[in-house]
């Protein structure tokens, strides 16, 4: 054979990001790069931390709520409710029942809403930017609700120990009603933009296939794990809050590319749209939170509750000491655990599909570093 | 399986090695020594009846006024039956000690990025972890373990000369 | 009009053609070579060949100049080093540019060049293509094939495993 | 009637009453530059605010709407920005490289207006190997985008100007093929004589001929001017912004010029070729002038491309690069064997 050893092309490291579009945060992918080819990925994180579970030490059980929105900006309502959960559980405190249905209808909603910016990002990820601003669309309507009910739009601190900080306005339900009318024809529409699309298909089938032993081994969850074959929604096997009251599926597929990542996601926002109707439907009257004195100390002890949020698992364990402030804070959060496992299904992959993989995995940043 | 016929035999498949079982809210959770950590991480997850195959969590707690150390908690759980089981086990250290243990990354990929985090910010090394690099600090970091009690912070004001 | 242009045109062949040998960085060498090329499209245009000036440009230009850059980004060796111009075998290397220079004065002195005067710029394309097709038929397919023959060489020498 | 031929032979004529014919060749030369440069310039300003309300209605938005009436000055506006802006070099940068590059896009993109009839006799040079002096011209594009890449020194640059240059050269193929099919008809490959050959009623038109010619022309073309759904070269999500990461103020917008003027370019040749150039659909429609009809096929077919812009998917470039081989060239080959089939018959 001729000696073609003088004539390989060179392979060379590429820093993507902290700043660059795809990386959706700040978040450096160091590659190895043959080419279009990639060899190697090492992923560097960390420019968010924030170290909230120190923060969290030195903060009242109370305090620590506002910082739990923080934790994944695309999902507040979700890490309010992991936190309130774990330390109701912890306290023994019971929740009214309005106040577990209000959380309920909240968390779906923030459910489809991160899965709608999700959705937007993922198509800009694959060069299509119509879809985006048709995600926004919707995802506008819920945060007007969110608005209308707690007067913010990003980080909501709606939800507090023993119950939730404010009732909804009597606007919300027939607006919600609306919303939740039109969502699955707007899911619809979506897919008949995307779905079938050949680019799409091109793009997506069989890349970045995620085999459920590995989803398994790498301790993946939520969509991503779903999408792997692995039936494994902490809502049907664990339930929390009131949600074994509804009647809803979990959505699986089994090929574990992106495609699927791509198709549950637009599945899992109408079995939560299913969710918030039945929860509305079946609102009960009643108080919307327990009191619970601002100098409250739980007894010693420990927990470790976890909730399934849109990106995942996210779990909290706090230590309590006795005294007004926790021991110790870990949170455990779906994206952590999501892009460690980015390298292992994403090596050997073109440069596109790179950030196709990235964007359907639906990491966000700050939920890395906390 | 019910948390508490788990426990039971979780128990029994260590009797000699297991320091304290408890459920704690209805999770099993036993405490073995820093010695029979990384056999207990693999027969657990080898055993046909535990199965605990994911790491849902994986931190660590400074007990080192309270317990003379570090804590290490690993929450597990398995796919199959739907069930966890959390595993301690206290890594002795006074003082400014950085104190070391066998990594759990044989047995769990995923544990590798769980480690790192506590390998900078408590200062516990793990022995044999293929990676141990910085992960979210610096990797010129050198201002101690911000996860630590009483860690103070590092004065990041420069104040203006005067 | 025309003598003016050829001027100029010779000026940048002469000039970008030295710089090709004489710069040290190959990327710019190559991009020199494209500047040559293009001077030499000129010149067939002021020849009226204006056929052979857009296929100079097309072939040239577009594919060779192209993948020699191409091979040039690729290649581990070549980016980013200077490239040495002289090696240690000058002198048979001049007295082979002597001969071949004698060689063409000669031919070019000794060639009576006919110039026709006044011709009506015509239409090439037509004639060549019948040309293509009918005298030099046998030719022209036996060079495609040759072509074909180095494309599929190169992709074999080009595959890995 | 408004046909503009006769001003500008009225023009010449005046010159040359006065001035040695050297002189009014080269002032006609400069002129009829000036000329185009500054049309093309007015139509890449409107482009730029057409796909902006392009984009923001399929989008469900409005776009620009504060500068002048519905944001018409906008582009006006951020020319001005860009004029005032910095000139950045990167410190590492190849420094002569850097500057040329966006001079020989530039001037690529121009030098194809050459041969483009805009009406009826509305042609700088009506030359006899119009398209391929067009296919050929063109291809300076990815000398510049190679330029570009590699004068600024950075790695996603590079890759982007690898990128290019490789679709670029991939897609010169199937689309000089596509044309050979019209040339075959027309029996010529001067742009006038490709019209005259279309005239009559619009079924005349090369496109009822030539559909498959059309279509691999028409996806060729979209390619060779970067656009999405083959926008890889600067692909923003995989390569930050591929070969003109770097450029910023004057030379980012000669690059975002020639970008629109190659729009406009592949517009204009599908009209010429394939959509009867400046004949009205209607020999009774002919006392609209000539470049109306010009000037209305060809902004539809510019917005053609935006729509698929804001409509597409971005493709992978191991795909874009499978499908130029083994579906466009194939389809290009068929069409001529078909077409020499059919004049063969008719």
């Amino acid at each position: 054979m001729m000696e073609t050893k003088g004539l390989r092309t060179e392979e060379f490291m590429v820093n993507m990001g902290p700043q660059h579009p795809s990386t959706h945060g700040v978040c450096k992918l160091v590659l190895k790069m043959d080419g279009e080819l990639v060899k190697e990925i090492q992923p560097h994180v960390g420019y968010l931390h924030r170290s909230i579970e120190k923060i969290a030490e030195n903060r009242t059980y109370a305090q620590i709520v506002p910082f739990t929105d923080r934790i994944d900006y695309c999902a507040s309502m979700n890490s309010n409710h992991a936190y309130v959960e774990a330390v109701e559980r912890m306290a023994e405190v019971e929740v009214p029942e309005r106040a577990q249905y209000l959380r309920v209808i909240m968390a779906e909603l923030n459910r489809i809403a991160s899965h709608l910016l999700w959705l937007a990002t993922f198509t800009i990820d694959l060069g299509a930017v119509t879809p985006f601003l048709y995600a926004f669309r919707e995802r506008e309507e819920i945060m007007d609700m969110f608005e209308m009910t707690c007067g913010q739009r990003l980080t909501y601190n709606y939800m507090k120990i023993g119950g939730v900080n404010w009732d909804i306005p009597k606007e919300f339900v027939p607006k919600a009603k609306q919303f939740l009318k039109i969502l699955p024809g707007k899911v619809d529409e979506y897919e008949d933009l995307l779905t079938n699309n050949p680019i799409l298909l091109y793009r997506t089938k069989g890349i970045g296939v995620l085999s459920s032993e590995k989803a398994i081994e790498y301790s993946a969850s939520g969509p991503s794990i779903r999408a792997s074959g692995v039936r494994w929604d902490i809502r049907k096997a664990e339930p929390y809050a009131v949600y074994d009251k509804f009647d809803f599926n979990i959505p699986v597929r089994y090929n574990g590319d992106v495609w699927d990542r791509y198709k549950i996601r637009l599945d899992e926002m109408r079995e939560s749209a299913k969710i918030v109707e039945q929860a509305i439907d079946g609102l009960p009257e009643g108080d919307i939170a327990k009191k619970v004195p601002m100098t409250w100390k739980p007894k010693e002890g420990e927990v470790f509750c976890r909730i399934e949020a849109p990106r995942g698992e996210m779990a909290y364990h706090i230590i309590s000491d006795g005294t007004n402030k926790p021991y110790r804070v870990k949170i455990r959060t779906g994206s952590f655990c999501n892009l460690q496992l980015l390298p292992a299904i994403a090596t050997n992959h073109l440069i596109a599909d790179l950030v196709a993989i990235f964007g359907s995995l639906d990491i966000v940043l700050p939920e890395v570093d906390r | 399986m019910d948390s508490e016929s788990l426990l039971n035999h979780i128990n029994e498949l260590h009797k000699d090695i297991i320091i304290n079982s408890e459920l704690i809210t209805d999770v099993p959770t036993i405490e073995v020594k820093p010695e029979h950590w990384v056999e207990v991480c693999s027969s657990l997850k080898k055993d046909v009846k535990t199965n605990l195959h994911s790491i849902s969590n994986y931190g660590a707690v400074d007990y080192r006024e309270k317990l003379g150390g570090f804590q290490l908690v690993l929450t597990i759980f398995s796919h199959k039956h739907k069930h966890r089981v959390t595993v301690k086990t206290l890594v002795p250290a006074q003082g400014d000690e950085e104190p070391e243990i066998d990594t759990v990354t044989t047995v769990w990929l995923s544990a590798d990025w769980f480690e790192r985090e506590i390998i900078e910010l408590f200062g516990v090394k793990f022995k044999g972890h293929p990676d141990p690099r910085h992960l979210m600090l610096d990797d010129d970091w050198d201002e101690g373990f911000p996860l630590r009690r009483g860690w103070t912070g590092t004065d990041f004001i420069v104040k203006p000369e005067m | 009009m025309e003598l003016p242009i050829f001027y100029i045109l010779a000026a940048i062949i002469i000039v970008s053609a030295l710089f090709v040998v004489t710069l040290r960085n190959i990327f710019h060498s190559a991009l020199m070579l494209i500047l040559c090329f293009f001077g030499v499209a000129g010149l067939y245009v002021t020849l009226h060949a204006d056929f052979l000036a857009a296929v100079q440009v097309l072939i040239y230009v577009g594919a060779v100049t192209i993948l020699m850059i191409f091979a040039v980004m690729l290649t581990q060796q070549l980016t980013g080093r200077k490239i040495q111009q002289l090696n240690d075998q000058p002198l048979p290397a001049a007295l082979i540019i002597l001969s071949l220079l004698i060689l063409l004065i000669v031919s070019i002195t000794r060639t009576g060049f006919e110039i026709a005067d006044n011709l009506e710029p015509m239409p090439t394309v037509g004639t060549i293509g019948k040309a293509f097709m009918t005298t030099y038929v046998l030719p022209f397919e036996i060079v495609s094939v040759v072509l074909l023959v180095a494309l599929i060489g190169a992709i074999v020498i080009a595959r890995r495993e | 009637m408004l046909e503009l031929d006769p001003i500008f032979d009225a023009i010449s004529e005046w010159l040359a009453s006065f001035l040695p014919p050297v002189v009014v060749t080269i002032v006609k030369g400069f002129g009829t530059a000036g000329v185009v440069l500054g049309v093309l310039s007015l139509f890449v300003l409107f482009f730029i605010w057409m796909e902006r309300k392009v984009s923001a209605h399929m989008q469900q938005r409005l776009g620009p709407m504060r500068t002048g009436w519905h944001g018409a000055l906008q582009t006006v506006a951020d020319a001005v920005k860009l004029i005032q802006k910095e000139d950045l070099v990167p410190s590492d940068a190849d420094r002569a490289v850097y500057f040329w590059a966006p001079v020989v896009c530039f001037a690529a993109a121009l030098m194809a207006y050459l041969v483009i009839p805009f009406g009826e006799g509305l042609i700088v040079q009506d030359l006899n190997i119009g398209i391929l002096y067009v296919i050929a011209i063109t291809t300076f594009t990815v000398v510049s985008l190679l330029m570009a890449g590699w004068g600024s020194n950075n790695k996603w640059a590079l890759l982007g100007g690898m990128r290019s240059a490789a679709q670029i050269v991939s897609y010169e193929v199937p689309l000089s093929m596509s044309l050979i099919g019209t040339i075959m008809i027309a029996e010529s490959l001067s742009m006038i004589t490709i019209v005259e050959s279309q005239s009559g009623p619009f079924w005349n038109w090369f496109v009822f001929r030539q559909p498959i010619g059309f279509i691999v022309y028409f996806i060729a073309a979209t390619a060779e001017a970067n656009r999405t759904p083959f926008d890889i070269p600067e692909a923003e999500q995989e390569l930050v912004a591929g070969f003109n990461v770097e450029y910023s103020g004057m030379k980012f917008a000669m690059f975002f010029l020639a970008e629109f003027i190659n729009m406009f370019t592949i517009s204009a040749l599908a009209v010429t070729l394939f959509f009867g150039g400046w004949m009205a659909p209607f020999p009774f429609l002919d006392f609209i002038p000539s470049w109306i009809w010009f000037l209305a096929k060809a902004f539809t077919s510019v917005f053609v491309l935006m729509w698929f812009r804001w409509t597409y998917p971005r493709i992978r470039v191991d795909q874009l690069m499978g499908f130029a081989w083994k579906f466009l060239l194939p389809l290009a080959f068929l069409n001529i064997i078909l077409t020499g089939i059919g004049i063969y018959i008719f």
